[in-house]
């Protein structure tokens, strides 16, 4: 359980803090979905790399080769990229609608208008 | 159902769709309410290895929840919609509609935890779009917000999910849970835990994760409010309760953590603050929407209880909440269709004009306070009951005292409906048009009905608790 | 960009490649990387590179918007009825073994069949999607 | 018909009432007719069950299973006999009284105002002939829900505050310590059906039955022990036979009539007599009978007056019932009818004086016995009872009282009987001597008779009922005694 | 290299910048996925994240403001938040097992059975395909409707109606 041996969920923890900062902080509307994407892409990470094995090859079987990642993750992910994408496409219509409606893509100034309706 | 453009056609074939679904979750139960257990292999690869139909009395319980309500808002939305939403969008509204119920029945029937997370997906995506089809232009940010937490939530969800796989390299939920008893390293379990325990908390609105929802049911169409209201939070409670008692095990979850504790506090937080907020309103529709928030800490404070008592409580509630909330917001929909508005200032006198839209709220509200022959009495009973057993006087006084706060918001709107004289707007106002008043009255005397006889609700609700509380198998 | 001749020509051959690779990914996912939905992407990058160069009312020509929608429905109902029919034929839903004579043919069918269902409504989406961004009067015509 | 159908029926003819009459509302006769006639065929019915029940025989019905060994079910009991007959029986009175009434003063929503009477009608009948804690909970609730719209009836910001006082203090209290205490009940002892002897005997500590009583007591908030009674006097803003019905013919006769059917029958007289834990009880009663009454005494408004005189006048029955001595208890049931007859003959008395003179405080009344002599003379007969004075009533029901804490040898009880005695006559005797020996500034304005027929005909047979029930009380008495025989044995 | 990416995405105000360098970002993260021997998903990040991702980006940005404002309020809370997270990740992490242990259970258990008999009982080589669209087909189904459900949302939220843009600014 050295630290040494994980280095590849470093890599998914920093791109989650990240982009999870992103999504959270930032009042930019466009910009919460790249934070989001770039969250969501941090889970591909987490899934993979334990997948690998070294020395082994992509899981596509053939004589030459006995070792093979696991291919499981590799499904997973697929699908997962797959909602990501579709989330993203959905957002940024909603986006595009929230700019005609409002003239703006800032969180702040659109709840400010909001305010002041009601 | 895109491919036909036209707008009737889709609603009856989203009729046809939920009512069918219906009968099949009523089948289902049939099957299971004697403790047995279906499992359905698709591609017929056997579990683990391909994915799992698992239906056993808890979530033939929440299917039929969700297949009832459903059936009852697709005859009810025509009319609606026909006046909330563009025309040319009808269509994509009922395929939405459809797509919505597939992936809420998908979640509460599928065993497989990925498969679980894809199906969150779809109802997720669907319900944004159709909580931005609503009319008001706050609807498109309700909606975004909503987006960006379900997302947020669905993929800590998928974290959690990931580390399980991780540590027992399944994603079968009986196979995990099985694999999971021999995994002897407990700090992935444990974050597991804490991120799937996050992740659905957004999606169901537990305090303080409530904050999109309010908007988000303030501003959808009326018979998306309804029907979301009544089925999305209850689907997310039920993954919550699978992933505790059949995944993690009871023992784990509220033995070796203070799951118990938080789950209380956050449950009893929920309940006050919420309903305090709830009564400064302006707008009915919101001021039901925080009530929500409220109730859905009645069902997780029911599930802290961590006893049998405790947990048929929360189950219970799940369907009476549903009941009660579902009717609210169809009613309010009629007004809405007739008024345009639900603000409090909008709808005096409302009950001369509208006599039995108004007289079928306060009867909700009366549920929603918990008075005898109502459904919410039945969840208050055995909520007061539990705490009692467990000897926590202080808890059954909060929740008691608690529905005196529902007594204060349910009477600002009878104040309003039966107390003002009915200005001009009102005055010549019609009753909402049948096709919206059957549905929501067929609610509400459900409401009334499982009130007085709770063979079903309650037998389900203790078959279900007991199915849980047996844990993995 | 409509006047860039040096462009156009390279974008007709890029896309033409495009098109093939597509493809090639689809029919080949079998045994190499990739499947109906990389093909599908593909394919519609193709469309929408072309919209680019050529601007989208020559896209919209090409590959008009009833198609497209039909394309998104019709895929997943094919996957769909893939199912239904290992129903039909017997097994449970999405099971190939019936489909064919021996059971790994049928499996190759079905998954065959599968994949196409994927590569039209990827396909499908990703451009009607990009249609629909394309297609709205953005900032400069908002203005005037 | 057997007894079960009557029960049910019981309950089920004033809903069937309030539909029709819900029905009728654009012909007021047909309305009034319909109201008429289901009041007495209420009344009929409930005396059907009574021979059965002085024979010794205990009806019973059952409507649901709403929880598992909750049920929804009726059973008559003596106490319960009393309750029904008392509330069918002043119905009618009422129904002719409010006829007259809301026409003399043309009120408005008369329909609603009809319907909502029968509605607690139903649930009065519920609340007497409840089997177990949850029917009583159930109908007392719909109880207090069902008068709400008669207590705000006028609209007016003043009614709506009423009503929201009416609302929080009596779904308030019982929602948080009823609720709790049924609950609780049910928990320690199993069931919440109502057993001679009680349900709790041997099963809770002495502290416990302490907080349970007082749950219970305090949670009944219609019976008006303070400081719970705030909504009584706020109620006063309602037309009056509104009053009559919350004084004499349902509401508060409910509560009292709850809190002696919980001690008789779920804490039973002999489980509690040896507890410690209870004895505060008859000194908060005995401190509302004397506070009450001193408020009374000050209150210059009659009906205001007469409002607080019920309170203090409810905690007899509650002091009596905390005695615990048989005659004590045959004595607080006995109160909850004499009582009726009495108040509502003062109520209907100061609603005919209204409707008559348009005067509504004690210190116009001057001389007006000699325009009103029937309403005064009933008055007088009323307030003679609520005194306790021969050959009215009341002085039955407090002699039993007061010789059942001779029996308990509380000394404390007596005094306060005797003070209190001596209090109502004080904010009694006044009126009726300035009604009738006093000359009233007369002035043509001041010209008028006598109220509507109906109204006089309805108080004056209350009044005559509150002396017959002075000479032939064994009805009532044998009920009673009934109710306290498993007490003696 | 992706960190700095993402940092640089954090800071960057200039929406155009920022997608551009999202583009980036997902083409790193494609070839990293390669080199774990995720070929498809490789291919599969980079036509989703670098390409179609990037021309939706693109066309939203032609839609609205390129600019981002400054943030009014100091987001430290959102810092906590999110470094909390990753605690939490973190310390799941560390208990799980080494990197590319043959002994994790995620070899042991579900996976070797596809990798050995996928190819006998499907007679597809490419393992990943035959996973996504048998064994777990079902989720690809779901995995489609979701695509499918996107596209119609989009149709639904941009389908423009006959002068209907005023109804959007009410």
């Amino acid at each position: 359980m050295n630290i040494a041996s994980h280095y590849s969920y470093w890599a998914t923890i920093f791109l989650t803090i990240g982009g999870l900062y992103i999504v959270i902080a930032r009042g930019n509307l466009v910009k919460k979905l790249i934070g989001l994407a770039i969250f969501q892409t941090s889970v591909y990470l987490l899934y993979i790399a334990p997948g690998k094995l070294i020395g082994g090859t992509a899981p596509i079987v053939a004589e030459r080769f006995q070792v093979y990642s696991n291919p499981l993750p590799h499904v997973l992910i697929l699908t997962a990229i797959v909602v990501g994408v579709a989330t993203l496409a959905l957002g940024l219509a909603l986006v595009v609608r929230i700019r005609e409606a409002y003239g703006s893509i800032e969180e702040d100034e659109i709840l400010a208008q909001d305010r002041d309706e009601s | 159902m895109v491919l036909l453009r036209h707008g009737a056609t889709a609603w009856l074939l989203a009729v046809g769709i939920s009512w069918v679904s219906l009968g099949t979750a009523l089948a289902l139960l049939a099957e299971v309410s004697g403790g047995g257990l279906i499992s359905y292999y698709l591609g017929s690869w056997p579990a683990p290895w391909g994915i799992e139909y698992r239906v056993d009395a808890a979530n033939a319980y929440l299917a039929l929840i969700v297949s009832v309500i459903a059936a009852v808002v697709a005859v009810y939305m025509r009319r609606s919609v026909a006046a909330e939403v563009p025309h040319e969008r009808h269509y994509l509204f009922y395929a939405m509609y459809a797509l919505c119920l597939a992936g809420l029945l998908g979640i509460t029937v599928t065993g497989d935890g990925f498969n679980m997370f894809v199906f969150f997906e779809i109802s997720s995506l669907a319900t944004y779009v159709l909580v931005a089809l609503g009319r008001d232009r706050r609807a498109l940010m309700a909606s975004y917000q909503y987006l960006v937490m379900g997302t947020i939530g669905a993929t800590f969800f998928v974290i959690g999910v990931g580390l399980l796989y991780l540590m027992t390299g399944t994603l079968n939920l009986a196979d995990m849970a099985a694999r999971l008893r021999d995994v002897t390293e407990p700090r992935p379990v444990l974050a597991a835990l804490a991120f799937i325990t996050v992740g659905i908390s957004l999606k169901l609105a537990l305090f303080p994760l409530h904050l999109w929802l309010p908007n988000a049911y303030a501003y959808a169409p009326s018979a998306v409010t309804a029907f979301i209201a009544a089925t999305a939070t209850k689907v997310s409670v039920y993954v919550l309760l699978r992933f505790y008692y059949s995944v993690f095990g009871e023992s784990a979850v509220f033995s070796a953590l203070p799951m118990g504790g938080i789950l209380l506090a956050l449950s009893l937080a929920a309940i006050f603050i919420a309903s305090a907020v709830a009564i400064f309103q302006g707008n009915v529709k919101r001021m039901f929407a925080y009530s929500s928030v409220a109730q859905i800490g009645y069902i997780t404070l029911g599930v802290s209880f961590d006893s049998a008592t405790g947990l048929t409580a929360g189950i219970v509630h799940l369907f009476n909440h549903a009941l009660t909330k579902g009717g609210l917001f169809l009613l309010l929909g009629g007004i809405a269709l007739r008024l345009g508005a639900v603000r409090f200032d909008a709808i005096g006198g409302i009950g001369r004009a509208m006599p039995l839209t108004s007289f079928g709220i306060v009867l909700g509200g009366l549920s929603l306070i918990g008075v005898p022959a109502t459904v919410g009495f039945v969840s208050k009973w055995y909520l007061v009951l539990a705490a009692l057993e467990r000897g926590d006087w202080w808890i059954a006084f909060a929740v008691v005292a608690s529905s005196l706060l529902a007594v204060v918001y349910v009477w600002r709107f009878v104040e309003a409906a039966y107390f003002h004289a009915p200005d001009a707007r009102i005055a010549k106002l019609r009753e909402a048009p049948l096709s919206m008043l059957v549905p929501a009255w067929l609610v509400i005397a459900a409401c009334v009905y499982f009130g007085l006889d709770t063979d079903l609700t309650l037998g389900g609700a203790a078959a279900a608790a007991g199915e849980l509380l047996r844990g993995p198998r | 960009m409509r006047d860039y001749l040096v462009l156009r020509v390279i974008a007709k051959l890029m896309i033409a490649f495009m098109l093939v690779f597509a493809l090639y990914v689809q029919f080949h996912g079998d045994f190499g990387p990739g499947g109906g939905f990389q093909a599908g992407v593909i394919a519609a990058a193709a469309i929408i590179f072309y919209a680019i160069i050529y601007g989208l009312p020559a896209a919209r020509r090409v590959v008009p918007d009833w198609l497209v929608e039909t394309m998104v429905a019709a895929g997943v109902l094919l996957y769909a009825s893939v199912g239904v029919a290992g129903m039909l034929l017997g097994g449970n839903y999405l099971d190939y073994f019936v489909l064919g004579a021996d059971p790994v043919d049928g499996q190759h069918r079905g998954i065959f069949w599968v994949e196409i269902g994927v590569l039209i409504t990827v396909a499908g989406v990703m451009l009607k999607i990009f249609y629909m961004f394309a297609g709205r009067p953005g900032e400069e015509e908002e203005g005037k | 018909m057997t007894p079960g159908i009557a029960i049910l029926g019981a309950v089920a003819v004033p809903l069937a009432g309030a539909a029709l009459i819900a029905a009728a509302h654009r012909m007021p006769n047909l309305r009034e007719a319909v109201t008429l006639a289901t009041s007495v065929a209420l009344f009929v019915l409930v005396v059907s069950l009574a021979p059965e029940v002085l024979a010794g025989g205990r009806p019973a019905a059952r409507l649901a299973e709403v929880m598992p060994g909750i049920e929804l079910a009726f059973a008559v009991e003596p106490l319960g006999m009393l309750f029904a007959l008392i509330a069918s029986g002043l119905w009618i009175v009422t129904s002719v009284y409010s006829i007259g009434y809301m026409r003399g003063n043309d009120e408005q929503h008369q329909t609603r105002y009809y319907v909502c009477f029968a509605g607690a009608l139903a649930a009065a009948m519920g609340i007497a002939f409840a089997g177990n804690l949850f029917t009583l909970f159930l109908f007392y609730e719909v109880l207090t829900l069902v008068t709400y719209p008669l207590v705000t009836h006028h609209g007016t910001d003043e009614a709506r505050r009423a009503g929201r006082l009416y609302l929080a203090l009596l779904v308030g209290s019982s929602i948080v310590f009823l609720l709790i205490a049924i609950v609780w009940t049910w928990q320690v002892a199993g069931t919440i059906d109502f057993v001679r002897g009680g349900i709790l005997s041997g099963k809770v500590s002495n502290t416990t039955m302490g907080i349970l009583l007082a749950l219970y007591v305090f949670g009944i908030g219609k019976a008006a022990v303070m400081p719970v009674h705030r909504w009584l006097p706020a109620a006063m803003v309602a037309p009056v036979p509104v009053s009559a019905l919350l004084h004499a013919v349902a509401v508060v006769k409910a509560g009292a009539f709850a809190v002696v059917k919980v001690v008789v029958y779920v804490f039973g007289v002999e489980t509690i007599s040896g507890m410690t834990s209870v004895d505060w009880l008859p000194f908060v009663a005995g401190f509302t009978i004397i506070a009450a009454s001193i408020v009374a005494l000050r209150s210059d408004n009659l009906k205001r007056r007469l409002a607080y005189s019920t309170v203090s006048q409810l905690s007899y029955v509650v002091l009596a019932a905390a005695l615990l001595t048989p005659l004590s208890i045959v004595g607080a049931a006995l109160h909850i009818a004499t009582h009726a007859l009495g108040k509502i003959t003062l109520f209907f008395a100061a609603g005919a004086i209204y409707t008559a003179a348009h005067k509504t405080e004690v210190s116009q009344l001057a001389g007006i016995g000699r325009r009103m002599p029937w309403t005064m003379t009933a008055f007088t007969v009323g307030a003679l009872s609520v005194i306790g004075v021969p050959p009215a009533a009341g002085f039955v029901s407090k002699w039993f009282i007061v010789s059942g804490a001779w029996q308990a040898g509380n000394h404390l009880a007596i005094a306060v009987f005797i003070a209190s005695t001596l209090l109502n006559a004080a904010y009694f005797m006044p009126i009726v001597y300035a009604a009738f020996f006093r000359h009233g500034a007369e002035d043509a304005r001041a010209a008028h008779g006598e109220a509507p027929w109906p109204m006089v005909v309805a108080l004056t047979a209350t009044a005559g009922a509150t002396l017959a029930l002075f000479f032939v009380a064994d009805v009532p008495l044998e009920l009673a005694r009934q109710l306290v025989e498993p007490a003696r044995s | 290299m992706m960190a700095a990416a993402t940092i640089a995405i954090a800071v960057q105000r200039n929406l155009f910048a920022v997608v551009v360098l999202f583009g980036a970002y997902s083409f790193l993260m494609a070839t990293v996925l390669v080199a774990l021997d995720a070929v498809d998903v490789g291919m599969t990040e980079a036509a989703v994240g670098a390409g179609i991702s990037t021309v939706l980006l693109l066309a939203t940005l032609y839609l609205v403001r390129k600019e981002e404002m400054k943030p009014l309020h100091r987001p430290l809370l959102p810092l906590a938040v999110a470094v909390a997270t990753g605690a939490v990740l973190a310390y799941g992490t560390l208990g799980l097992p080494a990197f590319s242990d043959p002994e994790a259970p995620i070899h042991r258990h579900v996976a070797p059975r596809y990798i050995h008999d996928a190819l006998r009982e499907t007679g597809v080589p490419n393992v990943v395909t035959a996973v996504l669209a048998s064994y777990r087909g079902y989720d690809t189904l779901g995995e489609v409707m979701v695509v499918f459900t996107a596209g119609a949302g989009v149709i639904a939220l941009l389908r423009r109606r006959k002068g209907g843009r005023k109804e959007d600014r009410q």
